[in-house]
């Protein structure tokens, strides 16, 4: 599904973030990805979203070396994907309503299907009573559960997630945590940068540690 | 496919129409900026279309007249007569034999002059031609006075030539300042246009990118843009007729007294549609294509910055 | 305290400099924008400049002619001589003597003219004043034609008036025409340099907002764009002469072919530092006004979102 | 220092957020804010830093009721503070050294006593080598840290920190927190809301908690 060969990933004006990092994710994982800050793990989740290059070794997405690929036939790659990004990214100048029909739309889907979707989506992370208030008035919480939305309402084959729990009390990263679960527990392939809560599910998952740049794996045991 | 083709172009089109909706004064002065911008042109394509008219009007100036020899006879009048019907150049011309010319002098002639009349004994004047040549050019007209110069039987061919020359030169030198003025505006145009689409886009470049980055296609993202920038020209082109209007009815006024002394009631046009078509397509084209410009490359920018190395 | 505020106005007008600097084709293109709408009215006011320069050289043609009766003795001319010279109205005019008319009537008679001349037994001319007036204009010349045909001793006054009414209906055209399109231009500077200094502000908004958050004060936020908009008055009006020159080159070519009918070497001058400080200073207050308002308004919009309960 | 009497915060088109709260916050405090996502911590923050007013009460700032401040009194005021947000607001098209000088040009201080104050800023935070990196180009972690560099750079005599440590692992937190202890103990009030970390410090200071907008307090006993 995911296959990382011998990646290595320098911004210009950088040293190299990842060094040689190999990686083979199936369909149906749910994957942890931790570190220190600035240890890489928002640059390894943006090579697989194929919204960064790698300096060198392959990415393949499918069977599709991303590298190699056509601009024109992109997004039709990242349509695969559900993003949740470390910072948000929401349109401030809509409502939540319109960030989360956003996804739907570029898929082409509109009309009251469309609607029902988003409510939906919006239901499960519990702001459906702000569908038409302005992102700029949600809390910073609020915000993020308004950016797992989007990435959800499309239901995306692969759920990658920068952090999602960052801005979240322990009960609400709990339900989060739970969603992006019940995801896995359909089929959807999850990969999760975090840096706390992999107590409650993490045991039987596959956990990416990231040390300057070199990648270790292990299964998770609880980290607290 | 075609479903979900019309159902994105109706969306994107009515998403625009509530973003300018929303930002209602932003968009009118924009309107207003490309509105005066396209009518100046306008006007001034008005305004020599209108001076080249009142040249015509002008023509009956350019006189030439042709003073036969005093000993003409009748054939010698009709042979001439007969050349001048034949040529082209000639607009117009009309015969004042010489006991009218006398009758008329008479008749005219003031305290001073009757004297001077009376104290003739015969009729001193010579038949003479009045003719309008086709051509306001100096040159040509010269050409044909010295070519009805050397008609045989013709005494004095006078060309009165002096406000043809000037009425020449000064449309010469308006046409050559329509032009520089044309071509200011034009690139005005283009440029506010082009700011304006990506003072647009500036205010939408994180919609653009979010967009992008969570798959949209670049006509996806395009296609608002498009409209956006094929409305403001609309608009802007509808602005710009209003303004004309109000305007040739005010100059009207003014050109109506200017016409008077002319003899003619000349007018500019009010209702100039094949000039209104031109300006409504042009601006919208202008639009279009500086949306298209200004989106792509922004476009091309975040595409690149996602995969430099 | 004076030494904070020294720091304070030169930091800010670096960062400005290096901004533009980094956008450096934005800057440019704002300019020229700035520059060319400039430009078109600064060029209008010289075109009307030479307009009047040139109807003035064209006052000898609008001559009043003053035939004295033919009986008219040395004294009365004298007398008229003396009315003529005391006339405010009047700005030149020459005596041609009876004789001396006569004499020239002969000397440059034509074959046909020559006949009748011949014919005459004693010079039937009367003594002449041709009069050049001080105004072109139709009604003031008409009144000094009565006025001097009242006259005792006068036969008759003879305006040569169509020329200046022309003459006059067309300046009085041109000058709407002008006044008309400087207020569109206007309007267009006004909104072009408004907008840009909009634009600015929103790609510079959340500086402003993080600025006011952290404890800066209104005048620390609005200084730089202050000097922005004065750069932008300034740059702009620099391009707009250096159009304007090359323009005002280029026309005076077409300028000495029609001056040169009116046997005048006028030309449009090119160093016009009146015209040049004045369309400096007016942009550089435009756009330190626009500046102001736009930032000020921003700055408004933020602190009220901030205070609303 | 800082008093607050029966206010009560309502944003246009929403409950109220705050319900009669009242508290008061002397000189020196070091002062936990907690609360589920949403229960209005940032908005007491705001309106103890004065960028929000409240719909009923007063709130006395340094003997100062914001609410009849005038307009050109609200920056004098403001600079008393370091202010953290949530979202960070750094600056984007600036580096990390010109935003972290801002406040000292705010300040009316240049030149190099200022550069010294921003590497020193920079350096209690671990960017100092990130000086002249855009902040677009920091990870999640680092654009937090750079934030803090930019609050304290001024020596604020209250510090107001939203989630300074959301987007940070643990011990990147222990640090940040430490930081703001280090400030705390010479003299500087800290206010900060947070969902975590309270473990290893908070065992002396006065914790703040929100729920549905109302008011309870008690002693940290170093909640996970
Ligand atoms: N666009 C970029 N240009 C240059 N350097 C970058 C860029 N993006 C990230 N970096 C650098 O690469 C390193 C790794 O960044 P990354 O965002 O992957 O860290 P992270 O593990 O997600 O950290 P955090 O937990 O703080 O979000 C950081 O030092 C960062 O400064
Ligand atoms: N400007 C605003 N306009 C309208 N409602 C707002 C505004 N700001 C906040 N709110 C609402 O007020 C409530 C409290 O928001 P606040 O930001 O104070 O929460 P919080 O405790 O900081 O939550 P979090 O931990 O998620 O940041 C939220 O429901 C939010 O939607
Ligand atoms: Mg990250
Ligand atoms: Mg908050």
């Amino acid at each position: 599904m995911i296959q990382l060969d011998q990646v290595t990933k320098r911004y210009p004006s950088s040293d190299e973030v990842l060094k040689n990092v190999s990686l083979h994710i199936e369909a149906g994982e749910l994957i942890y990805v931790t570190g220190h800050s600035g240890a890489g793990k928002s640059t390894l989740l943006k090579l697989i979203a194929a919204t960064e290059r790698p300096s060198s070794g392959t990415v393949l997405i499918a069977n599709q070396n991303t590298s190699q690929l056509k601009p024109s036939a992109i997004p039709f790659l990242r349509r695969r994907f559900g993003l949740i990004f470390q910072d948000h990214k929401l349109l401030y100048d809509r409502n939540c309503f319109e960030n989360v029909i956003l996804p739907l739309h570029i898929n082409g889907i509109t009309g009251l299907e469309a609607a029902k979707r988003v409510r939906a989506a919006l239901d499960k992370v519990g702001l459906l009573h702000k569908e038409k208030a302005m992102p700029i008035t949600l809390s910073g919480g609020e915000q993020q559960r308004l950016a797992i939305a989007r990435a959800v309402v499309s239901r995306p084959s692969i759920l990658i997630a920068d952090e999602p729990t960052g801005n979240l009390d322990a009960s609400y990263a709990a339900e989060i945590m739970s969603i992006f679960h019940a995801f896995h527990q359909v089929g959807v392939t999850v990969i999760m940068a975090t840096h706390d809560a992999l107590s409650q599910h993490g045991a039987q998952n596959r956990v990416l540690h990231l040390t300057q740049g070199r990648l270790t794996e292990h299964k998770a045991q609880g980290l607290t | 496919m075609m479903m979900h083709w019309l159902n994105h172009q109706s969306q994107a089109f009515q998403s625009v129409l509530a973003r300018m909706r929303q930002n209602i004064a932003a968009t009118l002065m924009i309107c207003l900026v490309i509105g005066v911008t396209m009518c100046l042109p306008s006007l001034f394509y008005l305004g020599l279309d209108g001076l080249s008219k009142l040249s015509n009007h002008l023509h009956q100036e350019t006189e030439i007249s042709v003073f036969l020899k005093l000993e003409a006879s009748k054939n010698t009048v009709d042979e001439i007569d007969a050349l001048l019907a034949k040529n082209s150049q000639i607009q117009a011309y009309h015969f004042v034999g010489k006991d009218e010319a006398w009758q008329q002098l008479k008749s005219k002639a003031n305290n001073t002059a009757n004297e001077v009349i009376n104290q003739l004994e015969k009729n001193p004047l010579p038949d003479a031609f009045f003719i309008q040549a086709k051509s306001t050019d100096p040159e040509a007209l010269e050409a044909l006075r010295s070519e009805l110069q050397n008609t045989p039987g013709v005494a004095q061919a006078l060309l009165n030539a002096d406000w043809a020359k000037r009425l020449a030169s000064l449309l010469s030198l308006s046409k050559m300042l329509i032009i520089f003025i044309s071509l200011l505006l034009a690139i005005v145009l283009l440029v506010i246009i082009g700011n304006t689409i990506r003072m647009q886009i500036l205010t939408q470049k994180e919609e653009i990118e979010v967009s992008y980055l969570i798959g949209a296609t670049h006509r996806f993202i395009r296609t608002p843009f498009l409209y956006a920038g094929l409305l403001y020209g609309l608009f802007g082109a509808l602005l710009a007729i209003l303004m004309m209007t109000g305007m040739v009815l005010a100059f009207n006024y003014a050109i109506a007294s200017l016409s008077h002394l002319y003899n003619s009631d000349f007018q500019l046009p009010l209702m100039h549609s094949k000039l209104y078509l031109t300006l409504i397509c042009t601006a919208m084209f202008i639009g279009l294509a500086g949306a298209y410009f200004a989106v792509t490359r922004t476009l091309e920018k975040i595409v690149k910055a996602q995969t430099s190395l």
